[in-house]
């Protein structure tokens, strides 16, 4: 300390620790080789949303039901849904027209969390980089559809657990159908052969 | 409340010409505040400062609220004359309250670890009479949030050492955080609209002659 | 009675007439105002005798978008407020939104917030010294140093929250998710980690007499004008004012821990730099106990909606401490789905004020010293 | 020439590589970025020259603090009205050829804040940018693929013929009108002569 310096010299013994270290110690050897050696990332990560799809049919197997809550709910107001409708243009839990503007999505997952239906989950693909903004950055219904496969393998444990939850109230809801046409059946009550 | 209570008691004892009035606070914080009247604010503040028993010497936070025209009903129970009879019954009387901007500020003692003391002062009304006088040379730290103040609300603090616009650039007019601004008009393309973003757009696109 | 300068101005005024004056505008394109800040220096030779900050090139209009969505969708934009420190705002903003609707937090939680904001101090300070030093004319190596722990840091919160910097975790009454496995045993990895890269970096820079001739000495905030001029966080304890929100309001379960609060004497760059490392070693004195002592059970109260969320009418304000400074929240509701008016209380912004009287009288290569000790992130001075 | 002479040529010793590769190998791999933050998306930036991403690995690390020295302007975070005539002085003060790369949802579109009174929806309502990296922010390796989209771009360049760049025109302007704040908005609202948006077709 009282040596004029010996701070200076104490700070380049330091930096030839680290320079030296580079070469020996993995916690001081920290750069990605990027493209051609990748992290993974972790389960929970998160950059734009996508929708989940049951079945083959991208879209068919939609779970979206067009119920419009995740549109309201998205704060910078990136995302556009016309419900879809049938010959007699009566609404359909469908939608016909499921446009996201990445653009201008914050990857703030709110989409996801409000969505009552487990349709809309974050997806993990970070490479988005376009020339033309006015195309390549508006995402359509047929961009954005993935299979469930997809997601249980992104996000496995909370898969694990919508799957879970899902084929919970599915059972729920056709022991309720089940339920309604046994009430319905004349002179009912006897359990009868399940369909 | 009655700790503010005593404190306005204590400093209406050491400033009697001003008068302040507690405005309770409905919500779940039991932060309420002190109403002051502008022309002793400066006074108040300096008091709370130095007042040894209070010491309230650390100005946390300034900010401006905007309060529009309103109506208000108030019942009232008047004697009516009914089939020769005088029965009392209920009647809502309209009560139009002119809007006022307000500005805000929240103090703590640093020397006491107290807080926070809610100062609230009034302008008397949204368009002429809009100045209050500045603590900026009671508390430093007012210097830049009334500036901000200034700026998105248009109180003009009398007493300012350099009363300009904060954030907004020179030579802009209005103040965008009043509740009745109008946003710039630049809609011009929008994939994704709904909510008020759609009619804002459409608005838009019929002026360039878009669908 | 307040000294606004006047004294130190008239000084350098008498000085010379208006003979070698030079008008300077730094900013808002610099590579050391980090980030769009300007301000307009008036110098005498090297010698700043007029300086006047000016503001606004990055106000993106946070309040007012604020006023116009729900309570829950601020929250995100609450990250985009100090992008080094977005759990922080997090937790300012969910505590003010807390005290409005008079909701309770879970132990859990709060364990999580703790962490969380302290992970958070931690690498906020460790990249304030790196730009520091490099404002400072030491490129590269701190800040690669500084980064470099980030960078484990980073991958907690993603692990943890799903982004690296827009974390977007707290929720009114809890946070968003629990940590994932073995997200504890991670962070008690990193967090012991940390105290060798203190060691290296007090090493490196601590006694380094450049670092010392162009910081002691320098950017002097006296203890009045400290409290005074509203200062806060590291700024304020700097100029020797005992003053941490974590002690004084004892939010979330800060009593729980035995952690001190460094003050320093001078109030100059010097102290304001080894302010922030001394600090940094409380915090993980903090995170060493949070992490040992984290009770399990649920993070969010269940009962708390999500949508449709409206507080009932009234006001609150909200603080903690943030790594920059008290960072608070002022929120009156009307008992709609959004708040009638909706403050931030910049730290950044307000540790401004007395900018001028700290770089008066100086070099002014020291004022981007001055201004890197100091410690602003745009994105909260504008807002 | 013919790739499969070419590859016969090497095969034998012979390097053979036009001006025109060679012009745009060395351009594409030493991009200096201007070293010019706006918001979050610049933290990343920096992130991303620090030692885990190391940008000098693809030559751009060189962040050069004046306009005058850079070829690449990453906008990176939200440009807003009162810093756009700022944004655009500092494009016109870079030499040519010159790159710009819109870094982030806010550059881009304005992003979550484009409600904002006082935000520019988009720098390229003033400039023309060559690459869009959306995200918000986006993470590092996400800017390392744009960079080198941006490489591959340059790669792709012709020095002769219609298809010239900018830069390499004689009539092109290298300069573009600065904007001027108002006194309710920036005027004008965007060039037309940079930025035409498609229609819209879409019932409100």
């Amino acid at each position: 300390m009282s040596v004029e310096g010996a701070g200076l010299i104490r700070g380049f013994i330091e930096t030839g620790r680290n320079l030296v270290g580079s070469y020996v110690d993995p916690r001081r050897w920290v750069t990605v080789q990027y493209p051609e050696e990748r992290r993974a990332t972790p389960e929970n990560s998160r950059v734009y949303p996508f929708l989940v799809y049951d079945g083959a049919d991208p879209e068919e197997g939609l779970r979206c039901v067009s119920c419009k809550i995740c549109e309201k709910e998205c704060p910078p107001q990136c995302i556009y849904i016309v419900p879809a409708q049938d010959e007699r243009g009566r609404p359909r839990k469908h939608p016909a027209i499921f446009d996201i503007d990445i653009s201008v999505c914050m990857s703030c997952q709110i989409c996801v969390e409000v969505c009552p239906f487990d349709s809309i989950k974050m997806d993990q693909a970070y490479a988005w980089d376009r020339e033309d903004r006015f195309g390549g950055l508006l995402l359509h219904k047929a961009d954005l559809a993935r299979p469930n496969r997809y997601y249980r393998e992104l996000h496995p444990a909370e898969a694990r657990v919508v799957d879970e939850h899902l084929a919970r109230e599915r059972e729920l809801r056709e022991s309720g159908v089940r339920a309604a046409v046994r009430a319905s059946l004349p002179g009912s009550g006897e359990p009868g052969g399940g369909t | 409340m009655e700790r503010l209570a005593s404190i306005q008691a204590r400093i209406e004892a050491a400033l009697p010409e001003a008068k302040l009035a507690l405005a309770a606070n409905p919500g779940a914080s039991g932060q309420h505040s002190l109403v002051v009247e502008a022309a002793h604010l400066e006074a108040v503040a300096r008091r709370l400062r130095d007042d040894p028993e209070l010491q309230f010497d650390y100005l946390s936070n300034v900010t401006g609220v905007d309060w529009l025209d309103r109506v208000e009903t108030d019942k009232v129970r008047v004697k009516r004359e009914y089939q020769g009879e005088e029965i009392e019954v209920e009647e809502s009387v309209e009560r139009r309250v002119p809007g006022y901007l307000e500005v805000v500020y929240h103090l703590y003692s640093v020397a006491r670890g107290t807080g926070p003391l809610v100062l609230r002062v009034r302008t008397g009304n949204r368009t002429d009479r809009v100045d209050v006088p500045s603590l900026a040379n009671v508390f430093r730290g007012a210097e830049l949030q009334e500036r901000e103040v200034y700026d998105l609300f248009g109180v003009v603090f009398t007493g300012h050492p350099d009363l300009r616009r904060l954030l907004m650039w020179e030579g802009f007019s209005g103040h965008p955080m009043r509740k009745d601004y109008v946003e710039p008009d630049d809609y011009e393309y929008e994939p994704t609209p709904h909510g008020e973003v759609a009619a804002k757009a459409s608005r838009r696109y019929a002026k360039r002659g878009q669908p | 009675m307040i000294d606004r300068g006047g004294s130190r101005r008239d000084e350098c005024e008498a000085g010379g007439e208006d003979a070698g004056r030079l008008e300077v505008s730094m900013g808002p394109q610099h590579p050391s105002t980090h980030g769009v800040f300007r301000m307009d220096v008036v110098l005498e030779g090297e010698t700043v005798v007029r300086l006047k900050p000016v503001f606004g090139y990055l106000h993106r209009n946070h309040e007012k978008i604020a006023e116009q969505t729900t309570y829950l969708g601020s929250m995100p934009y609450t990250d985009r407020l100090d992008y080094f420190c977005s759990l922080t705002s997090n937790w300012a903003y969910a505590l003010a939104v807390e005290k409005l609707a008079g909701l309770a937090v879970p132990e859990r939680a709060e364990y999580l917030r703790v962490i969380t904001a302290e992970l958070t101090r931690l690498q906020n300070h460790a990249c304030q010294m790196g730009f520091m030093l490099q404002d400072l004319g030491a490129m590269g190596t701190p800040m690669m140093y500084a980064f470099r722990e980030r960078e484990k840091i980073l991958d907690l919160f993603e692990s943890l929250t799903g982004s690296r910097m827009m974390c977007n975790y707290m929720r009114f009454g809890g946070c968003r998710a629990d940590a994932p496995a073995g997200w504890i045993e991670a962070a008690r990895g990193v967090v012991g980690d940390f105290p060798r890269f203190l060691d290296e970096y007090e090493a490196l820079l601590a006694t380094n007499e450049i670092v010392m001739a162009r910081t002691q000495g320098v950017g002097v905030l006296p203890r009045d004008l400290a409290i005074n001029a509203s200062a806060s966080g590291p700024v304020l304890r700097a100029s020797g004012v005992g003053y941490d929100i974590r002690k004084t309001d004892r939010y979330g379960v800060y009593d729980r821990f035995d952690f001190r609060v460094p003050v320093g004497d001078h109030g100059d760059c010097y102290d304001r730099f080894m302010l922030r490392l001394l600090e940094m070693r409380e915090s993980v004195k903090i995170l060493e106990a949070a992490l040992e002592q984290i009770p399990a059970g649920p993070v969010i109260d269940g009962k708390v909606k999500l949508r449709n969320f409206k507080p009932r009418a009234g006001e609150a304000y909200g603080r903690i401490e943030g790594p920059k400074g008290e960072i608070g929240f002022y929120l009156i509701s009307d008992g709609s789905a959004s708040p009638y008016r909706y403050r931030v209380r910049p730290p950044s912004l307000i540790n401004l004020t007395a900018l001028e009287e700290m770089c008066l009288g100086q070099k002014v290569a020291d004022v981007v010293v001055i201004l890197g000790s100091i410690d602003i992130v745009l994105g909260e001075v504008d807002r | 020439m013919e790739s499969d002479l070419r590859s016969e040529l090497s095969r034998q010793g012979v390097m053979i590589v036009s001006l025109e590769a060679l012009y745009n190998w060395g351009r594409s791999n030493s991009l200096w970025p201007l070293g010019f933050g706006l918001a979050c998306c610049a933290i990343e930036m920096m992130a991303a020259s620090m030692a885990r991403f190391d940008l000098a690995r693809f030559g751009a690390e060189v962040f050069r603090p004046s306009p005058r020295q850079a070829d690449l302007m990453i906008v990176a975070g939200t440009v807003t009205k009162k810093m756009a005539p700022q944004v655009v002085r500092l494009y016109n003060q870079m030499p040519e050829p010159k790159y710009v790369m819109a870094m982030g949802a806010c550059a881009i579109s304005g992003g979550p804040f484009k409600q904002g009174y006082n935000v520019l929806k988009g720098i390229d309502r003033y400039l023309p940018v060559d690459v869009h990296v959306p995200g918000c922010p986006p993470r590092p390796e996400a800017l390392i693929e744009g960079l080198m989209a941006l490489q591959r771009r340059i790669m792709r360049q012709r020095l002769t013929g219609p298809e010239r760049p900018r830069h390499l025109q004689a009539g092109e302007a290298s300069e573009l009108p600065v904007p001027t704040l108002g006194a309710r908005d920036i005027e004008p609202p965007y060039h037309a002569a940079v930025w035409r948006p498609p229609r819209v077709a879409r019932a409100s």
